[in-house]
């Protein structure tokens, strides 16, 4: 491998990893910029008594300084260990790894419906053009507008209440049964993905389609598949993976939203109930983990980069 | 140089050097530019013509080196105006060089506004005047750029440069990307401005037949020096340097041997590489820029 | 024009191409009865200013035509009528007998695949086997003059100059071994030096392989220097077909002599540069009959009655009611 | 605005309250229950104050006695009790009962989940009985005494709520802070044994085979706990089948599963109302208290938030809720006005009152979907008479606060809630305003009121205690220190092939599931 | 959620008759009408409850467009909806301009250090998805409008700001702003006189496209219940408090303010996609 590089390389993940840090200093700053007392945020609602409290305040770093209590914070979270829940007084990491049994799965399937149809539909609206270009354009307008949650209602009325395909709510067990229960949430969670990527990959598409090499390709009989394969697709994968990268970040907190529809007890729902319960420990600890999943994946979207587009390694491009 | 009445140099370069990085892109050129006068600088994709043109004009700043404007040095960032008002540049990509959204009036109009602040009046009456002195008329004013061929476009970026009366023109391939017959009327008004004007031009291009016909004195550049400097007529008739040569019979005539330029150029080639076996030559692997 | 010495050995003839864009109740004329022929072996210039539709014509043998145009006229490129083909026979012309070489290098090369993969493309698309098209790759690589063609495969375009890329489209297209290159201005982006030797390698692969070249260009010098007979193009139309010596020596209608009075020049003893009022036209700017009168010195109304029939005015065919008339 | 027209056409007919059902025939091997409050924090019973964990909890652990269908105390870990004197309780313990891991259950352990229970550091809510607690020891191998510093009549009712739980002593040390969680579960004597708990999907609980109590044929060998919180989502996981029932439905489904499977109505101990919080501002006046209780449109909120599954209040206990001297308590309560919708009156209460102009904050819960309706409409009935109420929507832990600390009272004049007595004692409810109390909060003392509370805290004579208990609820009718509204059912859904569930309050402490099986 | 607009721009709805923009135009003018007008057009007080007529359906006399569970008027509440639901995107989106303008002309003019600092900066930003950043201050200040479009506003910039500066570089690698700088302009006046105003109608189009983002996010926080306290209302709130009423047969109430902020999510989809169209138009007939 050239230098060259592997300095980028490193220089990569040295970012991402600063930018982590500088994300989980605001995610770790937000308690105490709780305003009063913060501890009467942590213990809103619950009966307790003085010495309670000071357990409480003692437990989440409280009492110390805010460098100490980040350092502290940010040394257990290295540790996996991300404090307790003041609801469910159980570790929020283990809370968390029980979740992610749900949420993951949810977000994968999600993103390979989105992915696959919306790259589809771009693809076929940027080869016709035309009518089937402008219809496209609108259901993939339309799809970007579909707040989740207005999905949700109509997929869970149509096809578990309405015809009963599937079920409403719960997360299954066993593969097929889960992607069995799955389908619904995910469907409502790709909406929007989907009509972002379905705008997003027509325009990349019919940009390359536009392009001289795949003329000259043209000129050299090459055509159809081949064509498409080799010199459209090829070529828009890399803005696409660039926006399949931010949409993450969509489906991710898109679960808060589909779980709490669907009934499904994931990373999402767990984030809406600690935030509206206040459970702060709770509520950073998803926060830091959607930040590392988010600046991970586009670290890697980054990352590959430069194998989808060589001209990414010699830094000719970016 | 500087004594008593006698006509001193709109322009001195003294021992201009660029690097960029490790690279260096223009070392140890110089030369001086009498009123009225007019230079070529030419030579191959890369020597280092326009970063020397830049240099002049005050967008780069040279790594060593001096220019001297009218007798004064032309220093940084306080100078500014000063030296827009002597020395202005044409740029390659005229529609590029005007800001899209202005009329090209409006975009002549500026530069009166910031050096000759006065009445309005004044200033539209000169906007015309210059626009007319370079054969655009009042429609061709009140168009955005978008709306205007090429050579219109080129002759308002003269326009707007003359609108300071500077005494030195700065012309980086201005006629390269027009039309033969277009390049034709944008060479034959050049030529009647210098006339008229006498205003000095350094004129930076890459076609010899071009810098034939404009220049009186001409640079050849090669991978950021100098390798020949003289009088225009002299260098393309009597090349000294087996580069200018090169260049030279690179040129097709009647007549004309493709193959020749290719081998003097890897003669040229091995006489710059002592060593000839360093893999590929620089010519395939290309620097950072694409 | 030439169609009375149009002959079995012609590897590309157009006939009459007309090309329309636009809507149907507002045509834009692209073209307009282009006739023009290469023979085997032959190179043949297509000269113009831009916008005069010398790549439309150019690529018209290919039967790339642009999106919603419409043709007529006749198109015989190696053998196969282009005009009204159908994908297969369309495909297999290009696959194996006809081949482009473009203006821009970099843009003719799909930036994110290997050097290697542009060159052997062609060829998987005939069916050639992996090793085969890879081992034909290298030598095309060797014969254009890159050094270390193992490597070279490997590479990707960006990692190369422009000239070098030119080359490597210039193996592309020689890579199906084909009977007429069509090239599209193939050294107006690269250095005076690097045009040299890129003309020198075509011109010689020209000889050995006996392959006919439409070359086309905006430098007269350039196409006088190196074809054999070049067709002068104005607005969309042919205005003059010349051999290639008699081009700058002896210009017949208005406008190459115009163009030629324009250029200026690094050896002969022409004097400076002269201006032509206006500027060049496309074809639906153009005004009716002979679309050069609006700048040509010395058209009267007999020019705008219709455009102007060919006339043999020496070696040449002229569009021109009074070719070689004035001088300029 | 509120309704005039009291008999509106499209007034929903009032469900019928359930009493008896058809038994159970047949054994099911599963069922899926729904928590619609969500995921419980812990199976501790200490912690089991939630709707979640109480529905769970009450059919793996038990107290010393449990509620029978009219509230009376049947015999669970005890067999009964005695009380030499006012302030001694002696109750002898079932020799023959177990742990799910077999060991017996000791007067030891007893002690020992009590204590564990006031120990403050666990947080229990179910303390408030032990105000006037002297002694708690093991006085026999199954035997276990009480003492009293003063005679509470109250005390042993919660014999057979969480207060008395009984965990195994060891486990629940051994497991420390990690019992009742998912990872240790509990160690209980009731008819289900806590069998896993899959965080964030669903807790499973086994029929306990070698439960003490073999008169009961407990019929379903498997529950599965679920915890769907949306409304919809649980209307769609009921309607689909995904899940087998629920209790506390939400109200918008009633009518389309009442056609699928079995919904069904209990009346509740539970009276909504709204609370003075604030004694000394707007409210100060107690024209301005009339004024309000006659902008509550009483049969809107019956007929169109509860759709008739209630029943509009004269006094804070609901009927449901006299366990003892029923007819002396209907006497009374027929006896006060029966407040209705009357905008006029308000308008003229108003224009006597002194604090008229000044605005009323009212604080209400946004999770309860039918208070948000009566706060909206109380408000604008308020404002077309020109009063302003300003609403002040909390979330559960905002809400939660409320009652816990001061603070988060500040600014807050009303309050509108719904609370529930743990057994039918109206007592308990008024004791809260007694002065002092902790849940008084707008600081209520009035002389004539404390005494009449005292006195029945004492009086161990049922007739007796409701006669004193009457004058303190004329009293609170008078003052309007609380605005009574309605009352609304408890209700249930369970699919068609299920039967055996007469819903109760009762569910949240009693082993509700004992009595479910197939059809 | 933000999507850079220059993946997007070029395509979509330039029919040559653009019926599509027109229709759009119009939906989101009578959507801002609707807002300013509301008290002069609704038939009802947007607050005046009912509960005897209850989930009246439309067409009942007095309500065309029937009534919600507590008996409220849905057209009248539709209508006052749309100021909050219009101003408080409004809102973030002229917050979000306003910072990522500023950080992203910074960065781009003094480049070096300053532009990798508040390109950082941003990329920490970044990473916080919106509804993640509102999520996280309600946790903290409690649910509302204010702190929740203030979080949308911070983590809407860096898409903005990111523009600026990469329009910025771009615009700024062209000839004309040295041509300004030969001619012995300065800087900041080059930036602000003509970068700005040239990266403006990319700066539009990505804002209406950020607009209708933040209506979705703030519409999703309402109906987490984590966003706008009653009695105030907008079109998120509304739907989440009528979705139940839609398991009675009643699905108006949700459905007319879902198809408010379908419609005016898809007017700005297409206003923003046609205005980042003509940028590139303008930029094709060089
Ligand atoms: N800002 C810069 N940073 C790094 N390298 C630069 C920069 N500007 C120019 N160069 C390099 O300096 C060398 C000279 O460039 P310059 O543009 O002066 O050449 P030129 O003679 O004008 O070529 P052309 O004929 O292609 O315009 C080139 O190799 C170029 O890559
Ligand atoms: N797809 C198309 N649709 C409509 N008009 C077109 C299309 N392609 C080319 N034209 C027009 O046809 C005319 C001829 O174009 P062409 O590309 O053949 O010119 P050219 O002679 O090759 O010019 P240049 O020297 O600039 O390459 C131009 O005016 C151009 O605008
Ligand atoms: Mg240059
Ligand atoms: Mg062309």
């Amino acid at each position: 491998m050239p230098r060259a590089l592997l300095t980028w390389i490193g220089g990569r993940l040295l970012g991402a990893a600063a930018t982590v840090v500088a994300a989980s200093v605001l995610i770790y700053g937000c308690l105490r910029l709780v305003p009063g007392d913060p501890v009467l945020a942590l213990t809103a609602g619950r009966r307790l008594s003085p010495e309670q409290i000071e357990a409480v305040r003692q437990a989440s770093g409280l009492d110390q300084s805010l460098v100490r209590g980040y350092l502290d914070w940010m040394g257990g979270a290295l540790r996996l260990d991300l404090g307790l829940s003041l609801h469910y007084r159980t570790e929020v990491s283990s809370l968390l790894a029980d979740r992610v049994a749900v949420s993951v799965p949810l977000i994968l399937y999600s993103a390979v419906l989105a992915v696959l149809l919306g790259c589809t539909l771009a693809l076929v609206s940027a080869v016709r053009g035309g009518a089937v270009d402008r219809a496209a354009s609108v259901l993939a307008a339309v799809a970007t507008a579909t707040p989740p949650f207005v999905a949700a209602v109509v997929l869970l009325s149509v096809f578990a209440v309405g015809l009963g395909w599937f079920p409403a709510t719960g997360a299954g067990s066993g593969f097929w049964d889960r992607w069995w229960h799955l389908t619904l949430p995910a469907t409502a969670m790709a909406v929007a993905a989907f009509g972002v990527l379905a705008r997003v990959g027509a325009a990349a598409f019919s940009e390359e389609l536009g392009r001289d090499h795949v003329t000259v390709a043209r000129g050299r009989g090459i055509g159809g598949f081949a064509l498409l394969r080799d010199h459209v697709v090829r070529n828009a994968l890399a803005p696409l993976v660039t926006v399949i990268g931010v949409l993450t970040a969509t489906l991710f907190v898109g679960t808060a939203v589909v779980e709490t529809a669907f009934g499904l007890e994931g990373v999402g729902s767990l984030l809406v109930g600690s935030v509206s319960r206040r459970d702060l420990p709770v509520v950073q600890g998803v926060s830091l983990v959607a930040v590392v999943v988010f600046v991970a994946v586009n670290t890697l979207v980054d990352l590959a980069l430069p194998l989808i587009d060589p001209r990414v390694r010699t830094g000719a491009v970016r | 140089m500087s004594g008593g009445d006698a006509i001193r140099p709109v322009l001195t370069a003294t021992a201009l050097t660029k690097r960029f990085g490790s690279f260096t892109a223009v070392e140890d050129v110089g030369f001086t530019l009498m009123p009225g006068a007019s230079l070529g600088i030419v030579g191959e994709s890369g020597s280092g013509k326009t970063t020397t043109a830049r240099i002049l004009v005050g967008l780069e700043r040279p790594t060593s080196g001096t220019v001297v404007l009218d007798g004064e040095p032309a220093a940084g960032g306080g100078a500014r105006r000063r030296r827009a008002r002597l020395i202005q540049m044409i740029f390659q990509d005229p529609y590029g060089s005007f800001d899209p959204r202005q009329s090209v009036a409006r975009s002549v109009e500026e530069p009166l506004r910031l050096h000759f602040p006065g009445p309005a009046a004044d200033r539209h009456r000169r906007v015309a005047e210059l626009l007319d002195r370079v054969g655009l008329g009042p429609r061709e004013g009140a168009a955005l750029p978008r709306d205007l061929s090429g050579g219109q476009r080129q002759r308002a970026a003269i326009a707007r440069a003359l609108a300071v009366e500077p005494r030195v023109l700065v012309l980086d391939e201005a006629v390269a990307a027009l039309d033969v017959s277009v390049q034709a009327q944008i060479l034959a008004l050049l030529e009647e401005l210098r006339r008229d004007t006498g205003t000095a031009y350094v004129f930076v291009g890459h076609d010899l037949a071009v810098v034939r016909h404009v220049t009186d004195e001409v640079l050849v550049m090669r991978r950021g020096r100098v390798v020949e400097h003289g009088d225009t007529e002299r260098v393309l008739r009597d090349p000294h340097h087996p580069y200018t040569r090169l260049l030279l019979d690179s040129v097709p005539s009647p007549g004309w041997d493709p193959g020749r330029p290719a081998r003097d150029r890897r003669a040229l080639d091995a006489l710059d590489t002592p060593t000839p076996t360093t893999g590929h030559g620089e010519d395939q692997c290309r620097s950072s820029n694409g | 024009m030439s169609a009375a010495e149009h002959g079995p050995d012609d590897v590309l003839t157009v006939r009459g191409l007309r090309m329309e864009a636009g809507p149907p109740g507002s045509p834009v004329p692209l073209l307009d009865g282009v006739d023009l022929r290469v023979g085997r072996g032959e190179t043949v210039g297509l000269v113009g200013e831009s916008g005069s539709g010398k790549s439309l014509t150019a690529r018209a043998a290919l039967g790339l035509f642009p999106a919603g145009a419409r043709v007529s006229g006749a198109v015989t490129a190696a053998g196969t009528e282009v005009i009204g083909a159908d994908r297969a026979a369309l495909r297999g012309l290009r696959r194996h007998r006809v081949s482009m070489v473009f203006q821009d290098p970099r843009a003719a090369v799909n930036p994110v695949r290997r050097v290697g993969d542009h060159l052997t493309e062609a060829l998987r698309a005939r069916g050639v086997p992996r090793r085969e098209a890879r081992d034909r790759a290298l030598d095309l690589l060797e014969r254009v003059g890159i050094r270390d063609p193992r490597t070279a495969v490997r590479r990707f375009p960006h990692e190369f100059s422009g000239g070098m890329l030119q080359r490597v489209v210039i193996a592309g297209a020689l890579s199906t071994g084909p009977d007429l290159i069509l090239a599209d201005e193939p050294t107006t982006a690269l250095d005076v030096t690097t045009q040299a030797e890129v003309i020198a390698l075509l011109d010689s692969l020209r000889r050995e392989r006996g392959t006919g070249m439409l070359f086309v260009t905006h430098d007269l010098d350039l196409a006088a220097a190196i074809c054999d007979r070049v067709h002068v193009m104005y607005a969309g139309r042919i205005v003059e077909e010349t051999t290639g010596a008699e081009l700058l020596s002896a210009p017949a209608h208005p406008y190459t002599r115009a163009l030629v009075a324009a250029s200026p020049s690094l050896h002969g003893d022409r004097g400076a540069p002269v201006p032509v009022a206006g500027r060049p036209r496309s074809l639906a700017e153009a005004p009716s009959g002979c679309s050069f009168r609006d700048r040509c010195p010395a058209a009267d109304d007999a020019c705008a009655a219709a455009v102007p029939a060919v006339r043999r005015h020496g070696g040449a065919a002229v569009a021109c009611l009074r070719p070689a008339a004035v001088a300029l | 605005s509120g309704s005039a027209d009291p008999a509106s056409p499209e007034a929903a007919a009032a469900p019928e309250i359930t009493t008896s059902v058809p038994g159970p025939t047949s054994g099911v091997d599963s069922v899926t229950w729904n928590l619609p409050a969500g995921e419980p924090p812990s199976l501790d019973p200490a912690m089991s104050s939630s709707d979640s964990a109480s529905t769970v909890v009450a059919t793996l652990c038990e107290g010393l006695f449990s509620f029978g269908p009219d509230y009376t105390l049947e015999p669970a870990l005890a067999t009964g009790y005695e009380q030499p004197d006012p302030l001694t309780y002696v109750i002898s313990l079932r020799e023959d009962a177990a742990f799910w891991n077999g060991d017996p259950v000791t007067a030891q352990d007893v002690v020992a989940s009590v204590e564990r229970l006031l120990d403050p550091s666990v947080g229990a809510a179910w303390i408030g009985w032990a105000a006037r607690l002297d002694g708690l020891e093991a006085t026999g191998d199954h035997e276990v005494t009480i003492t009293l510093t003063e005679p509470d009549v109250l005390v042993a009712n919660y014999f057979a709520t969480p207060a008395f739980n009984v965990v195994q002593a060891s486990y629940a040390e051994e497991a420390g802070d990690g019992f009742g969680t998912a990872r240790d579960g509990v160690m209980c004597t009731g008819p289900y044994r806590f069998e896993s708990w899959e965080q964030g999907r669903e807790i499973t609980v086994t029929r306990n085979d070698d439960w003490w109590n073999t008169d009961a044929e407990v019929r379903v060998e498997r529950l599965r706990f679920t915890f769907v919180t949306d409304p919809y989502a649980q209307a769609a996981a009921l309607t689909s089948g995904d899940a087998d029932g629920q209790f506390n439905v939400p109200r918008a489904a009633h009518a389309q599963l009442a056609e699928q499977g079995s919904m069904l109505y209990g009346r509740s101990l539970a009276p909504t109302f709204l609370a003075v919080v604030d004694q000394e501002g707007p409210l100060s006046d107690i024209a301005t208290r009339r004024a309000i209780q006659a902008l509550i449109d009483y049969d809107g909120i019956v007929e169109s938030v509860y759709q008739g599954a209630a029943e509009p209040l004269r006094a804070l206990v609901p009927p449901a809720a006299w366990g003892y001297a029923e007819d002396d308590y209907r006497e009374a309560y027929e006896a006060l006005p029966a407040p209705a919708y009357d905008p006029d009156l308000a308008l003229g209460l108003l224009s006597e009152s002194g604090t008229a102009e000044e605005t009323v904050v009212l604080a209400y819960a946004t999770f309860v979907e039918e208070e948000t309706r009566i706060a909206t409409s109380l408000a604008d009935n308020a404002a077309e008479v020109g009063l302003h109420i300003e609403l002040m929507p909390l979330t559960a832990e905002q809400f939660g606060a409320v009652f816990s600390s001061p603070e988060a009272r500040e600014g807050v004049d009303l309050l509108l809630s719904t609370g529930y007595l743990d057994f039918p004692e109206p007592l308990t409810y008024y004791q809260y305003f007694s002065t002092g109390s902790f849940y008084n909060f707008a600081g209520y003392s009035d002389e004539e009121y404390d005494r009449y509370i005292s006195t029945a805290t004492a009086a161990e004579d049922p007739a007796e205690r409701a006669r004193e208990v009457i004058g303190a609820q004329a009293i609170m009718a008078e003052d309007l220190i609380t605005i009574p509204i309605a009352s609304q059912y408890v209700n249930a859904y369970h699919d068609a092939d299920l039967t055996g569930l007469v819903p109760r309050q009762n569910y949240l402490y009693t082993p509700w599931a004992t009595g479910l099986g197939g059809r | 959620m933000t999507v850079d607009l220059t993946a997007v721009r070029g395509r979509s709805f330039r029919a040559r008759r653009p019926w599509g923009l027109w229709a759009a135009v119009a939906f989101l003018a009578a959507a801002a009408l609707a807002g300013l007008c509301a008290p002069l057009v609704a038939p009802q007080a947007p607050g005046a409850t009912d509960l005897m007529n209850s989930l009246a359906p439309p067409g009942t006399p007095g309500h065309p467009l029937g009534t919600d569970s507590t008996g409220r008027d849905v057209l009248s509440r539709v209508l006052y909806g749309a100021r909050l639901s219009l101003l408080a995107p409004l809102g973030v989106v002229l917050l979000a301009s306003l910072l990522g303008i500023t950080l992203g002309l910074t960065a781009a003019r003094l480049g070096g250090w300053a532009d990798i600092v508040v390109s950082r900066g941003m990329d920490v930003v970044f990473a916080f998805p919106g509804l993640l950043l509102a999520m996280l201050v309600v946790a903290v200040f409690g649910p509302g409008v204010v702190a929740p479009v203030c979080a949308l506003a911070v983590s809407y910039t860096p898409f903005i700001g990111r523009l600026v500066r990469n329009a910025a570089v771009q615009e700024g690698a062209r000839p004309y702003p040295e041509a300004y700088r030969v001619m012995g302009f300065g800087g900041l006046w080059v930036t602000v006189r003509h970068l700005l105003p040239n990266i403006a109608p990319m700066l539009i189009a990505q804002g209406t496209l950020s607009f209708g983002y933040a209506l979705v996010d703030l519409a999703a926080l309402s109906y987490l219940g984590l966003g706008v306290r009653p009695p105030a209302a907008d079109w998120g709130s509304m739907i989440s408090q009528s979705q139940s009423a839609i398991l009675q047969g009643a699905p108006w109430g949700a459905l007319v303010p879902g198809l408010a902020v379908l419609g005016t999510v898809v007017s700005l989809i297409v206003v923003g996609g046609h205005i980042g169209g003509s940028i590139v138009k303008k930029g094709e007939r060089t």
